[in-house]
């Protein structure tokens, strides 16, 4: 064999290795790891609501995740792609449609909704990472525009083990069949009574005054959606996901910004017309929606700027929708919206790139100063 | 000319003539317009006959069959309305010159907008019909007072003034009478207190109403 | 009626003026996209395409009846060019495959009889009647005219060799 | 040009809707119901007959510089005798079409099939053609009504009777198994079934293109090794 | 204290730019440099730096000394390669490149005759007190490339200092790849060297002052480079925060000076110069010894490495033979990498011989490696966030992927210094920097290309141009013949003529 | 009520409540045909915009001083129709004429535009209403702003589409249809807004 290693000799080299470019090592999360961390986020506001809505709530949970796997595994056969349930994001889906639903919804919004949002609102784009809306709101929105009556009925907190609350097997019924529920158990939602009663021209304190107890309580012992009873458990959920640095603070705070400041603003000039900022902030998906899923990283800008405009922006439209608009909560729309113009503002928000201006030109080479000492 | 240069006629070279454009654009304008002043003569009177058939479906709607023998769309009466510096256009119906009923608009703000309907009163003060002309409620929920879609606003004929009485004109909700749609209350309660200002009116109104001339 | 009709035709009429006076003003002369597209092309009518030459090539993918890749001597470089210029998307995969080639003369066959001199577009033969020809590198196009002159086979087309310098890094995302 | 071909090029190949992606704000406004769509399809394809013909025939006589202009009055005329017959003789159907039947005049495909047919082709021809491209229309624009109107308002050529006359009576059926899903009649509906028709499309296709490499190779087809 | 403090850092701090790598540097960082003696074989690549391959001036069985020159510069960029050992030439050929693509490249094989015997070597005696050109030429008579990886020939950038005028020689001390401790070593070793060649070098490109920028994670070397400096006034030691690439020639001046060197344009042009501090210690070898650059110090580290360390290494030793001397490897390394782990380069085979850039050899375990299947982008913005320099690796890496090249420059591409942040922090573990590597290299491709495109169109017209001269003078030719001919004829015909006339019947 | 504040809200009513494109159905052809870039969609947004504009006042008084006097409401879409071809190519001449920089990036736009039904439909629309002049052309404006943003974010979703890993069946159009669909979804959050 001639002294020299030349390629001719690779049959006596142990096997090549696969060709790979820099780096060599890996330092970052996975992105199963990434999605379990929200989900451990969501957790305690999740289990939270279970005990407040007892056994139909968990059932609609478990058929609304369960839709999503599936919807996502069958477009993945259809398309011929390997199975992708394992990074966690289809079943995040689900857990964040299912906290944005009625929690006695029936069965069949669950499933309907799981589909929609994996099917329109994510794989027939490809998949993960390639939609342009986010699929839990793309799903709840066409839910409540298709069917207004059913995702309007709230029931009012019947904590699991409490006399009224139905066990397990009255609870399957009620997910099976969707009985219309008596006025006893619906209830309206904050923002859905003071809307109504306005419309009705009683002001809003009036409305507060003359409600049911339901409407609001800090302790989250009131009517409304998963996501949005357990509002404590969902601002630490939040904070934990910034402390962990899944995401980061731009959006968070830009969309309770969005909410507070013209609240403050129309608190102040008409309490009788427009609810406080601490009753926008705590009511509605305004939390989950900031933290969880304004947040979602595909459908938001990925720059600071970017993400500061994309959350107030979505932060005043919740505002202007809720106080203005056709429905009681606006956080899907504004989401929604804010969706649709993130490529335009990651085109317009484009970090400065090191030795050029923001327009992109190279920067002026700065004179040498060659006289003067260290 | 360049025709006149040439003896074999050419049509392409009368194409490139500066005056030819001009020429042939008039010319199929005037074929154009002569053909539509036509056609606008042949429908003209067809045209009139559905959109005054399409009025006359309208009112009887809220009026019952054969109430009425007189042209309701002339017979109009202008009263003042209810918001400041506008009339109301009333129509009277009448049978053999007596008058069978009063036929008016009246509007409430609903959920989403503005809802307009149209209503008929009979003399005695009781309601002989309303419909909705124009609304703009959340499709599935507020709509049910199309009547296409729910018999619901027919609940109002014969009704009046004093039956049911005052505080029961309301919906069931408010301690009234009238039934409101499953998560949709506002639009039912829009309704009933339009038609009640109605009838409101029309009992205000009802001497001069009563009185008009043809 | 009648000013129904009038009206109509008075504002043909005047529309026509219009209309005609704008193009005769605005005319456009001939297609000077070809003229843009054969200013790309390498100019060595060495017929690969199959046209006749580079003037050929270029009215007919100025035309659309050929692809912006079906010069092999312009390859990637010239092919994303001319997709630039008329705006179009092309498939450059196709022009990945065939590679560059260059002529080489096996010296023992070669007859020195300087028909491929002739037959090169490029100049890019060297040798004198009875002597062995040489290719300089620089200047082929590896269009294969010198192959079929040779009438001892002594010329052949090569695949380029890849040197480290002109290595590429696999593009991940087909990998 | 035979005529089978044109028949084949208006109804799939190169229907107005689904291939050429043109007349889309009829196609979307109009289609909340299988019978709308059908109206106003038929609306269409009156127009693009006459005006096929018309422009077809005059073809020789116009010059390039107030073809369009031309071809654009032959078309409002044409369209505005539609206008006014529906008002005076299908008046419900006018109602329901409104706008969109005048807008036929700027419907792309009118004018898109004058200048890309009619000009250049014999009466007979342009005839056909025109005839096909409608018949092609009309079919996309029913078929979409028809999916959304099932979905959104569980009814079949509703109002039939009602918007094209008593005869069509025949058509209407109400669905009782449920109540439909307010969006599909709604502008989102629209658009999404579309889509969904569309992509059905490209499916078939992609299949019948793979099929047809299938057979045409003896060797087996490559799989999807690393797509 | 610590959750709130978790919770509010992100609130408070300022994004910076660059990742936090596990360093990994210890044990070996606290390994003293060890010599390796002379392996039986060396391989002495021709292109062992950027610019034209060196020309071989040795023939095949020819004897040489260490420290001889075996092949020469050729052209403005290139620098000559010396033999590291004494012994004989057995070949001069292609041998596999310690490049991931498995091409081969020129070599010089050497065999060493275990003599290690130097040829003569000669110092500059004060130089000081000479003119810079001078050092610059010794400089590259020696063969020094810059030793920081980037391998640019040392002369020409001090050549350049002479040309745009430099205020500040920065040495560059960071060492921010994780694994790598060599340059820690020499500076806590042979500090005064290092400083020796930076004065050399300040002299060399006529600086003011000189910055040494070390990262805080390398106490001692700091300590060692702070008592050597003592006594050079404008010789300062800068302690730089460890994060990576703090050692990447831009983000260094930044964090130096506070310069922030133009796009597209080079430190010198704001009047600074970036050298390794292994650079100024072979240039001070070079000109104080007249020792060319024959060896570096390199660290062997990794898992799979039984005894890691850093070793004084002579250029052209197999990798095989490293490893080999370092108690060799522990099982099948998932990877070897030539290099850091951020910016190393994979290397094919074990049997490829070190160049004078190569800092380090890894033999990465398959856990270090954590080599994962990529998936989809999740827009996660990560990558983002660490680019040091402020570009969008997802959006330029979406257009790669759909060829959509131009659009990638209009990105930033090639403001990429391919640090390899971006990739390292991807959840998705997209392998972005393959990405816009592949990307350049198209796009240097087509710039080759499209020069050759011209190129032909020349030669084309030219060759039309001759053919047209070439019928013209034949026509000319033919049309001064046939004149010719003609007048021939015409005289032929005036003389038959006239001879006609005269002889006419009479 | 100011005259600002209405003027605003009027704005804000064609522009986002009542969208052309999404709620209104009109111009769908330039949206789907003419939104493969941003750059491009611009474009085309304010070259439409411009037009509906100067149509809308143009058809405005045609209709007040021409047609509505003499009876000849049935020669409406022919007057109108030839007003706007007349517009389209008079605006297309002074751009040339004036700037040829902006003729370069708008020019290809312009014949499209008098095919795009959201003009005739404006100005028909316009004339239903029975507008007064400044209602007139602040309508059309409104609207034609609605169309300009509806296409810039359209262009804008489908640039980043043109990037993503769409499934066969669903790549170019369809997948354009689905992302309007939902485009058409959340311009529904605007309903019952202003009312
Ligand atoms: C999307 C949506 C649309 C609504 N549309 C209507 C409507 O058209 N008419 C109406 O009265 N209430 C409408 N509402 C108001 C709620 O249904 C409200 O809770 C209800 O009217 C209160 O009536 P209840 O006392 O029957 O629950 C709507 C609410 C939502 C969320
Ligand atoms: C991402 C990156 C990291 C680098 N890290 C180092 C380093 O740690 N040490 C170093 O000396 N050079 C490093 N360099 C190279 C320097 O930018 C620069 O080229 C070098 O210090 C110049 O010195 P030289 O010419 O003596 O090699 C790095 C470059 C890049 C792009
Ligand atoms: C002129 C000159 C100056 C030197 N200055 C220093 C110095 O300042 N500090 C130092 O540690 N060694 C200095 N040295 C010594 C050598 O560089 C020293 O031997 C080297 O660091 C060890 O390398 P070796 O392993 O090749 O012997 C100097 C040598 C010479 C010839
Ligand atoms: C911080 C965070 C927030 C998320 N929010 C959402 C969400 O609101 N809706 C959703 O469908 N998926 C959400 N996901 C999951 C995932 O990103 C989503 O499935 C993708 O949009 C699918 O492409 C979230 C993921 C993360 C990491
Ligand atoms: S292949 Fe290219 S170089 Fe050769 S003739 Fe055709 S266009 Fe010209
Ligand atoms: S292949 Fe032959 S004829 Fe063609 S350029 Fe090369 S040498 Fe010349
Ligand atoms: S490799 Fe390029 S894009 Fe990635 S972080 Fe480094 S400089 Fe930025
Ligand atoms: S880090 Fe990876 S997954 Fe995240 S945005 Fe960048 S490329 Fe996409
Ligand atoms: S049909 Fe409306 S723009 Fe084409």
């Amino acid at each position: 064999m001639s002294p020299v290693p030349t390629s001719a000799d690779d049959g006596a080299l142990p096997a090549l290795p696969t060709l790979a470019a820099s780096p060599h090592a890996h330092g970052g999360m996975s992105v199963a790891q990434v999605m379990q961390r929200v989900m451990l986020a969501l957790a305690p506001a999740t289990l939270f609501g279970f005990w407040l809505f007892g056994w139909p709530a968990i059932n609609l949970f478990a058929v609304t995740i369960g839709a999503c796997l599936l919807a996502e595994r069958f477009c993945e056969r259809l398309m011929g792609r390997t199975s992708s349930l394992g990074d966690g994001s289809a079943l995040l889906t689900g857990w964040l449609l299912a906290l944005s639903l009625p929690p006695w919804a029936p069965a069949w919004i669950g499933l309907l909704g799981g589909f929609i949002a994996i099917v329109v609102g994510k794989q027939v784009f490809g998949g993960l990472g390639q939609n342009l809306f986010n699929p839990a709101m793309v799903a709840r929105v066409a839910l409540l525009v298709s069917f207004p009556v059913v995702m309007t009925q709230w029931v009012v907190p019947q904590p699991l083990f409490s006399a009224d609350a139905p066990g397990f097997i009255d609870s399957l019924r009620i997910t099976a069949e969707a009985p219309a529920h008596p006025d006893a158990v619906t209830s309206a939602s904050l923002l859905g009574h003071s809307k109504t009663e306005l419309a009705r021209g009683i002001t809003i304190p009036e409305a507060l005054a003359s409600g049911p107890q339901t409407l609001f309580d800090w302790t989250g012992l009131r009517t409304g959606s998963l996501g949005e009873t357990g509002t404590l458990l969902v601002l630490a959920g939040g904070l934990y996901l910034l402390a962990s640095g899944i995401i980061r603070w731009h959006i968070p705070a830009a969309v309770l910004a969005g909410i507070a400041l013209p609240a403050l603003v129309g608190h102040a000039a008409d309490p009788a017309r427009y609810l406080s900022a601490t009753q926008h902030l705590l009511s509605g998906a305004a939390l989950l929606g900031a933290f969880f899923i304004a947040t979602d990283y595909v459908t938001s800008p990925n720059t600071p700027a970017g993400q500061l405009i994309f959350g107030f922006g979505i932060g005043i439209l919740t505002w202007i929708i809720r106080s203005w608009g056709g429905y009681p909560e606006g956080m899907a729309f504004a989401v929604l919206l804010m969706n649709a113009l993130t490529p335009v503002i990651d085109r317009y928000c484009r970090p400065r790139i090191l030795g050029r201006r923001r327009d992109g030109r190279a920067l002026e080479p700065t004179p040498i100063d060659n006289t003067g000492g260290a | 000319m360049g025709t006149d240069q040439s003896p074999g006629f050419s049509l392409d070279a009368l194409r490139d003539r500066l005056a030819y454009q001009p020429l042939l654009l008039g010319g199929v304008a005037l074929v154009a317009g002569t053909a539509l002043t036509l056609a606008n003569n042949a429908t003209r009177a067809p045209i009139a006959a559905a959109e005054a058939h399409d009025t006359q479906m309208t009112l009887a709607q809220v009026l019952p069959a054969g109430s009425a023998d007189n042209d309701l769309l002339r017979d109009v009466l202008e009263l003042p309305s209810p918001a400041a510096g506008s009339t109301r256009r009333i129509h009277i119906a009448r049978k053999a010159g007596v008058v069978t009923g009063a036929v008016f608009n009246v509007s409430e703000r609903g959920y989403a907008g503005e809802i307009r309907l149209l209503m008929a009163v009979d003399p005695a003060g009781r309601v002989l019909g309303v419909r909705v002309l124009k609304h703009t409620e959340t499709p599935g929920l507020g709509d049910k007072i199309e009547i296409a879609r729910n018999p619901w606003i027919t609940s109002f004929s014969g009704r009046s003034l004093g039956d049911p009485t005052a505080d029961k004109w309301a919906v069931r909700k408010d301690g009234g009478i009238y039934d409101s749609f499953a998560g949709a209350t506002i639009t039912p309660r829009a309704v009933v207190k339009a038609v009640k200002g109605g009838l409101d009116y029309f009992a205000a109104h009802r001497n001069e109403i009563l009185g008009a001339q043809p | 009626m009648l000013v129904a009709v009038s009206s109509l035709t008075v504002l043909g009429a005047v529309l026509g003026v219009l209309l005609g006076f704008a193009s005769r003003r605005f005319h456009v002369e001939g297609n000077p996209v070809v003229a843009e597209v054969e200013a790309l092309m390498p100019g060595s009518n060495c017929g690969q395409c199959g046209f006749p030459g580079c003037a050929g090539a270029a009215a007919a993918i100025a035309g659309g009846e050929a692809p912006a890749t079906c010069c092999p001597p312009g390859g990637k470089a010239l092919a994303q060019s001319i997709a630039a210029r008329l705006g179009l998307d092309i498939d450059l995969s196709a022009v990945a495959d065939a590679g560059p080639q260059l002529a080489v003369v096996t010296e023992d066959i070669c007859i020195g009889c300087c028909r491929c001199i002739k037959a090169c577009p490029t100049d890019a033969i060297l040798g004198g009647a009875k002597q062995i020809h040489a290719v300089l590198h620089e200047a082929c196009t590896g269009c294969g005219n010198c192959v079929e002159r040779c009438p001892t086979e002594a010329i052949g087309l090569k695949p380029v060799p890849l040197t480290l310098q002109h290595w590429v890094w696999p593009n991940p995302a087909r990998a | 040009m035979n005529a089978a071909k044109l028949m084949r090029d208006g109804l799939w190949d190169n229907n107005v809707v689904f291939a050429q992606l043109l007349a889309m704000c009829p196609a979307m406004a109009v289609t909340t119901s299988a019978t709308n769509g059908l109206g106003m399809g038929l609306a269409t394809t009156a127009v693009l007959i006459v005006s096929n013909i018309l422009v077809a025939s005059i073809r020789h006589v116009v010059s390039a510089q107030v073809r369009i202009p031309v071809f654009v009055v032959l078309i409002a005329t044409l369209v505005t005798i539609i206008d006014l017959v529906l008002n005076a003789w299908l008046h419900e159907l006018y109602k329901v079409l409104g706008l969109f039947i005048a807008l036929i005049v700027v419907n792309c495909a009118i004018l898109g099939r004058a200048e890309a047919f009619a000009v250049r082709n014999p009466v007979p021809a342009a005839a056909i053609d025109g005839l096909a491209m409608g018949v092609g229309f009309t079919a996309a624009l029913t078929v979409i009504g028809l999916i959304r109107e099932i979905l959104g308002s569980a009814t079949v050529f509703a109002q039939a009777s009602a918007l094209l006359g008593s005869h069509f009576a025949f058509l209407e059926m109400k669905i009782d198994a449920w109540n439909g899903a307010l969006l599909m009649i709604l502008p989102p509906g629209g658009f999404a079934v579309l889509a969904f028709l569309l992509a059905g499309k490209r499916a078939w296709e992609l299949k019948r293109r793979q099929t047809a490499r299938a057979s045409e190779s003896h060797c087996s087809v490559p799989g999807p090794a690393s797509a | 204290m610590g959750f709130l403090d978790k919770i509010f850092r992100p609130l408070t701090r300022s994004e910076p730019w660059g990742v936090h790598p596990d360093e990994r540097k210890r044990p070996a960082s606290e390994t003293p440099i060890r010599r390796l003696p002379p392996p039986p074989l060396l391989y002495l690549p021709l292109s062992q730096h950027v610019g034209a391959a060196a020309e071989p001036i040795v023939r095949i069985g020819q004897k040489v000394l260490k420290g001889e020159c075996v092949a020469t510069a050729k052209g403005n960029i290139s620098a000559p390669v010396h033999a590291p050992t004494s012994g004989e030439i057995v070949a001069i050929g292609p041998i596999t490149a310690p490049h991931p693509s498995r091409l081969e490249m020129m070599a010089i094989t050497l065999r060493s005759d275990m003599e290690d015997r130097w040829a003569p070597l000669e110092g500059l005696a004060d130089p000081l007190a000479r003119a810079p050109e001078e050092l610059a030429r010794r400089v590259a008579e020696a063969g020094i490339v810059g030793l920081g990886g980037a391998t640019f020939p040392a002369s020409v950038k001090l050549g350049l200092g002479h040309r745009s005028r430099i205020r500040t020689l920065i040495l560059n001390g960071s060492e921010c790849e994780p694994y790598l401790s060599c340059d820690d070593r020499l500076m806590r070793e042979r500090a005064g060297g290092v400083i020796r060649g930076a004065v050399l070098m300040r002299h060399a490109t006529g600086a003011r002052e000189v910055r040494i920028g070390i990262e805080d994670n390398k106490p001692e070397a700091i300590a060692a480079m702070r008592a050597a400096v003592d006594g050079h006034a404008d010789v300062q030691v800068c302690v730089v925060p460890a994060r990576y690439p703090m050692g990447s020639d831009r983000q260094l001046i930044i964090e130096l000076t506070g310069i922030e060197v133009p796009a597209e344009s080079r430190a010198a042009d704001v009047g600074v110069l970036v050298h390794n501090v292994g650079t100024a210690f072979a240039i001070h070898q070079a000109i104080d010894l007249g020792r060319p650059l024959v060896s570096r110090l390199m660290t062997l580290n990794g898992e799979a490495l039984a005894q890691p360390g850093n070793y004084e290494v002579l250029v052209g030793t197999l990798v095989e033979d490293l490893l080999a001397f370092a108690g060799g490897v522990r099982g099948e390394p998932a990877r070897l990498v030539m290099g850091g782990p951020m910016m190393g380069l994979l290397l094919p085979s074990a049997k490829v011989p070190v160049v004078k850039g190569c800092s380090g050899i890894l033999a990465l375990s398959a856990t270090e490696v954590a080599r994962d299947e990529p998936g989809p982008c999740i827009r996660c913005g990560s990558c983002t966030r660490a680019c040091p320099v402020g570009l969008l690796p997802l959006e330029m890496n979406a257009r790669i992927a759909n060829a959509a090249l131009d659009a990638a420059v209009a990105l930033g591409l090639h403001d990429c210094i391919g640090c390899g942040c971006c990739a390292w922090v991807c959840p998705s573990r997209i392998p972005l920097v393959q990405a816009f590597n592949h990307a350049k290299g198209e796009l240097a491709a087509h710039e080759r290309d499209k020069k050759r495109t011209d190129a032909t169109r020349r030669m084309a017209e030219a060759r039309s141009e001759r053919l047209e001269r070439e019928a013209r003078e034949k026509a000319e030719a033919a049309a001064r013949r046939a004149a010719e001919r003609k007048a021939q004829k015409a005289r032929e015909a005036a003389e038959s003529a006239a001879s006609n006339s005269e002889g006419a019947p009479a | 009520m100011t005259a600002t504040t209405e003027i605003l809200l009027l704005l804000l009513s064609t522009a986002l409540v009542n969208n052309v494109v999404l709620v209104k159905f009109l111009g769908l052809c330039p949206v789907m045909g003419v939104s493969k870039s941003m750059d491009a969609a611009l474009g085309m947004g304010l070259a439409t915009t411009f037009v509906i504009t100067l149509a809308s006042a143009l058809c405005w008084m045609l209709d007040r001083w021409l047609l509505a006097p003499f009876e000849l409401g049935f020669l409406r879409i022919l007057c109108f129709i030839l007003v706007i071809a007349a517009a389209v190519q008079f605006v297309e001449m002074v751009i040339k004429k004036t700037s040829p920089a902006l003729y370069q990036s708008l020019g290809i736009y312009l014949p499209l535009i008098t095919t795009n039904c959201a003009v005739l439909g404006l100005a028909l629309l316009n004339v239903q209403q029975s507008f007064g002049f400044m209602k007139s052309v602040l309508y059309g404006f409104g609207s034609a702003l609605g169309f300009t943003l509806v296409l810039l974010v359209f262009a804008g979703l489908r640039e980043r589409l043109a990037l993503a890993r769409v499934p066969a069946a669903f790549d170019g159009a369809p997948s354009a249809f689905v992302t309007i669909s939902l485009l058409s979804l959340t311009f529904m959050g605007f309903s019952g807004l202003i009312s």
